[in-house]
């Protein structure tokens, strides 16, 4: 039982932040979901007994892919993070 | 031209309607059983793959041609990432940061992420791990020491760069074509060398796939380097 | 020797992207030149042994279907190899004289042309579902690099939104490829295909093959999801675009193709086949009347090029639960539809670069006066133009017959407007160009004359459409049964 | 219905709003973000639904480590590409600055 809630919870959370990587106003908050999201997606590859995925999706997933996005929203988006609106919804 | 709202609802039915098609679909596959058992498959032949973990062996030899391919699209993805590089130099000073905390934090992470990826790399015949956890790990410790401002000479797109990009990709191109001369078909390790030639590639890919992502993460800046449209203003 | 020939196809460009990428670019022109030459051996070499010994599965790595990657060499898979041979290493000879030398980027071109070609002969010899995944992405991501190359604001927003567009299609196919093999446990066609005529239709993979067919779509640039192509052919270089047109939005459609003749009896739908069918109709004309409507020479072709492929989409109703030889007309005729725009466009794409060199501009009224001082690349251009207008006896007029003979056959008589109205509405815009180009000017010659060897090549590519008309006995005959298991080894 | 199955649907919800994101959302980081949310999806559908029966199947495990390899990649290079196309444009999104250039072009 306690297993299936542990699920649950991991499904929930992994919908929730992807939805919040994709409508939240402010775009530095989204990347910093997204690899949150990719944290979430790692914990999910151990619950499907994948370890190999769990590592790659934690590395590759949220590290690098997280400090890329990252790297270009502070230059995209205006240096200072939050000072641009832009990159919400029209 | 159709109203914003009127497409935003249009999209969002496609969306809901295919995500609702996925759901029913994979709720219909899950009740029957699949008519081959690939995983069965895969066991009775592991004995015959050189390494013990079956997602390696799988990788790295039963479907072989689709990681070499792979290093492929990583390579490619590097090559045009460079072609837009600054062509002087991938070194941003603007980039290096004087931060202490980094500073120390690199001092203890990078000797400590180095060995995780040699772990890793080493674990990836018997347990999970292997080059592409091996080479993203050292990626990233290469990323920390560039923000930490540790000069890397090397990422100049010069001949050492674009020899380390190709050089994954060229062990394992050689190890296909070896292994044809002396055995039946490509890619078909001779037995007993197998697990030696899986430590060699799985090394040089390690390699060659922390420099791609390095090269990537270290060409973004970009510079002005552009071709006059064909047939524009000159 | 039929190993050392899979090698040669599967490797050799490999081999030469790498050694490409160590060279600068005119060090790079010298060893391409050389590597397209093994390239057009071994492609031969490989398309007279399965014309002589008919075609086998090469199982990669010593290991069998479901459990490894096995290669599908069968006729038509050699004849997209040995069009991929002579297309690319036209492109690449033209390349070498057209492109700059001298901008340090364009060192990058010939890495990724090696790369774009050995994606290509992964896909044409491809069997494998995940393995076709990989192949498709090699293909689309070393194109995009090669429009971005050195380009401005305007060419990387048209390589982003290719690269868009074509990541979306590949995802929608990969996730093809994941309910197929939940339901099968198989990835390898020929397996899926067997396993399918055994069990009667089960639920939930016509949603598998819908899911792949339209990501492939997308990426064959089918109207209405087309939008991406013509920025993208427009504005990278001339022999970029030509292999763009030519070969790559082939790949996704030869994928789309095998699937649909693989599967598509037992899972598809007559509605289905119909529905895209009637888009491909459409893209025949609205590709042909903005091409129409253009006002760059290049835009023009590029638009073309989405009506031509849109009678490749005929394939699905013309197939779809008809009798075995109408369906085998159809094939013929939808491969050589592939064969001749595939020379055709590409010679088209190489004259008007050598024409907008020339002019130096891109612009269709620019091309005044330009017939009396460069007869030779309007000329490819024109003769180009004959196949796609259908005319007698070019190949593209083969590949018309056969379908209008299938389109008869199979009772479906509607698509016999589509073939005619597309004829009609391409002698438009081609002749639109040809007006421009005859329209005299007082002065003499003020054109910038680029090296004959950039003439010719455009000449032989569009002579080959031309003559393909007078051999498709001869082309199709060594694809013998197109599609089909050619004899498992 | 087991844990695995339960992730396989969830990959279908993510990929329908992958997709949404990366149909309507105009800035080209965000359609990024929906991109790598949608192969997300794809991969907990490749894994989920074979192991539903079987328990751990290696095969769609190495296929999702091969996938991912090249999403990788595929991020990485639109990352580059965006970042010059906002050094040279100054704009984040593919909206085209003169919509009469292109005659019919319906976008």
């Amino acid at each position: 039982m306690t297993e299936w809630l542990l699920d649950g919870l991991l499904v929930f959370a992994l919908l929730v932040t992807a939805g919040a990587a994709l409508f939240s106003h402010n775009l530095f908050r989204a990347v910093v979901v997204f690899i949150a999201f990719g944290l979430l997606m790692a914990v999910a590859w151990v619950r499907l007994q994948a370890p190999d995925i769990a590592l790659a999706e934690a590395a590759i997933g949220a590290g690098l892919t997280g400090v890329l996005l990252l790297d270009a929203v502070s230059h995209l988006g205006g240096i200072r993070p939050g000072d641009r609106n832009r990159g919400g919804r029209e | 031209m159709m109203a914003g709202w009127v497409r935003t609802l249009i999209t969002t039915l496609l969306c809901l309607t295919l995500s609702g098609a996925l759901a029913a679909s994979i709720w219909a596959i899950a009740g029957n059983p699949t008519p081959v058992d690939l995983p069965r498959l895969l066991s009775e032949n592991m004995d015959r793959s050189g390494v013990a973990h079956p997602v390696t062996a799988v990788l790295l030899n039963f479907r072989s041609y689709d990681t070499l391919l792979e290093i492929g699209v990583l390579v490619i993805a590097g090559i045009a990432g460079i072609s837009m590089a600054k062509t002087a130099s991938l070194e941003d000073p603007e980039l290096r940061t004087s931060d202490t905390l980094l500073y120390a934090l690199q001092r203890w992470f990078v000797p400590l992420m180095l060995v995780l990826a040699g772990y890793l790399l080493w674990a990836g015949a018997e347990r999970p791990g292997g080059a592409f956890q091996a080479g993203a790990v050292v990626a990233a410790t290469g990323v920390l020491m560039r923000l930490g401002g540790i000069p890397m000479d090397f990422l100049r797109p010069g001949l050492l760069l674009r020899l380390g990009l190709g050089l994954g990709f060229s062990v394992f191109l050689v190890v296909a074509v070896a292994s044809a001369i002396g055995g039946e078909a490509f890619l078909a390790y001779p037995p007993g060398l197998t697990k030696a030639l899986i430590v060699v590639i799985e090394s040089v890919l390690t390699l060659s796939i922390a420099m791609v992502l390095l090269a990537l993460f270290v060409s973004a800046p970009v510079n002005d380097a552009e071709d006059p449209e064909e047939g524009g203003p000159a | 020797m039929t190993l050392w020939l899979m090698a040669g196809l599967l490797f050799t460009p490999l081999a030469w992207a790498v050694l490409t990428l160590l060279t600068d670019f005119r060090w790079g022109r010298w060893v391409t030149s050389f590597g397209i030459l093994v390239q057009v051996l071994v492609s031969l070499g490989l398309w007279l042994t399965i014309a002589r010994d008919g075609g086998f599965y090469y199982g990669l790595g010593g290991w069998d279907a479901p459990l490894g990657i096995e290669l599908r060499v069968d006729g038509l898979a050699v004849t997209f190899v040995l069009l991929t041979a002579v297309v690319a290493s036209a492109c690449g000879w033209h390349a070498g004289v057209y492109i700059d030398p001298d901008k340090a980027w364009h060192r990058y071109f010939w890495p990724l042309f090696w790369f774009l070609w050995s994606g290509l002969n992964a896909v044409w010899l491809g069997g494998d579902l995940f393995n076709l995944y990989v192949g498709l992405e090699l293909i689309s991501l070393s194109a995009v690099g090669l429009v971005a190359l050195g380009g401005k604001a305007a060419a990387l927003r048209a390589s982003l939104r290719y690269l868009l567009a074509a990541l979306l299609g590949s995802l929608a196919y990969l996730l093809g490829v994941a309910l197929l093999y939940g339901q099968f446990g198989s990835l390898s066609i020929a397996g899926v295909a067997t396993l399918l005529a055994d069990n009667p239709a089960p639920a939930g993979s016509g949603l598998a093959l819908a899911l792949m067919v339209t990501g492939l779509s997308l990426k064959t640039a089918l109207f209405p999801l087309h939008q991406w192509l013509p920025p993208a052919h427009g504005i990278a270089k001339s022999p970029v675009s030509a292999l763009l047109s030519a070969l790559v939005v082939k790949a996704s459609f030869y994928i789309a193709a095998r699937l649909w003749l693989e599967f598509g009896a037992t899972i598809g739908s007559f509605a289905a086949a119909q529905l895209v069918g009637l888009l491909g109709s459409a893209a025949v004309v609205w590709g042909s009347w903005l091409a129409f409507r253009q006002q760059q020479l290049k835009q023009v072709v590029a638009y073309s090029s989405v009506a031509q492929i849109g009678y490749l989409f005929l394939l699905f109703p013309l197939t779809y639960s008809v009798s075995e030889a109408v369906s085998l007309q159809a094939q013929q005729g939808i491969t050589l539809q592939v064969i001749s725009h595939g020379l055709a466009k590409a010679a088209m794409f190489l004259a008007a670069g050598n024409l907008i060199l020339s002019v130096g501009s891109g612009r269709i009224e620019a091309l005044a006066g330009v017939s009396r001082f460069l007869p030779f690349s309007l000329f490819s251009f024109g003769l180009a133009g004959v196949s796609l207008m259908s005319l007698p006896p070019t190949g593209g007029f083969t590949a018309k017959w056969l379908l209008l003979q299938a389109s008869l056959g199979s009772g479906q008589w509607w698509w016999v407007a589509v073939l005619l109205a597309g004829g009609l509405l391409s002698a438009a815009y081609v002749f639109r160009i040809y007006r421009a180009s005859f329209l005299e000017r007082p002065e003499t010659d003020r054109f910038y004359h680029p090296p004959r060897s950039l003439e010719v090549i455009p000449l032989i590519l569009a002579l080959l459409s031309l003559g393909l008309g007078l051999a498709s006995e001869q082309v199709l005959s060594v694809m013998a049964l197109p599609f089909e298991e050619a004899g498992a080894p | 219905m087991t844990a695995s199955l339960l992730y396989a649907l969830a990959g279908a919800v993510l990929f329908g709003m992958g997709l949404y994101g990366l149909l309507r959302l105009p800035h080209l980081l965000r359609k990024l973000l929906a991109f790598n949310i949608m192969g997300s999806g794809v991969f907990l559908v490749m894994v989920g639904l074979p192991q539903h029966r079987g328990g751990a199947d290696p095969i769609p495990q190495a296929l999702v480590l091969t996938g991912i390899v090249v999403a990788i990649a595929a991020t990485a290079l639109a990352v580059v590409l965006m970042r010059r196309y906002y050094h040279l444009s100054g704009m984040t999104t593919l909206e085209e600055p003169s919509p009469e250039q292109r005659p019919g072009g319906r976008r």
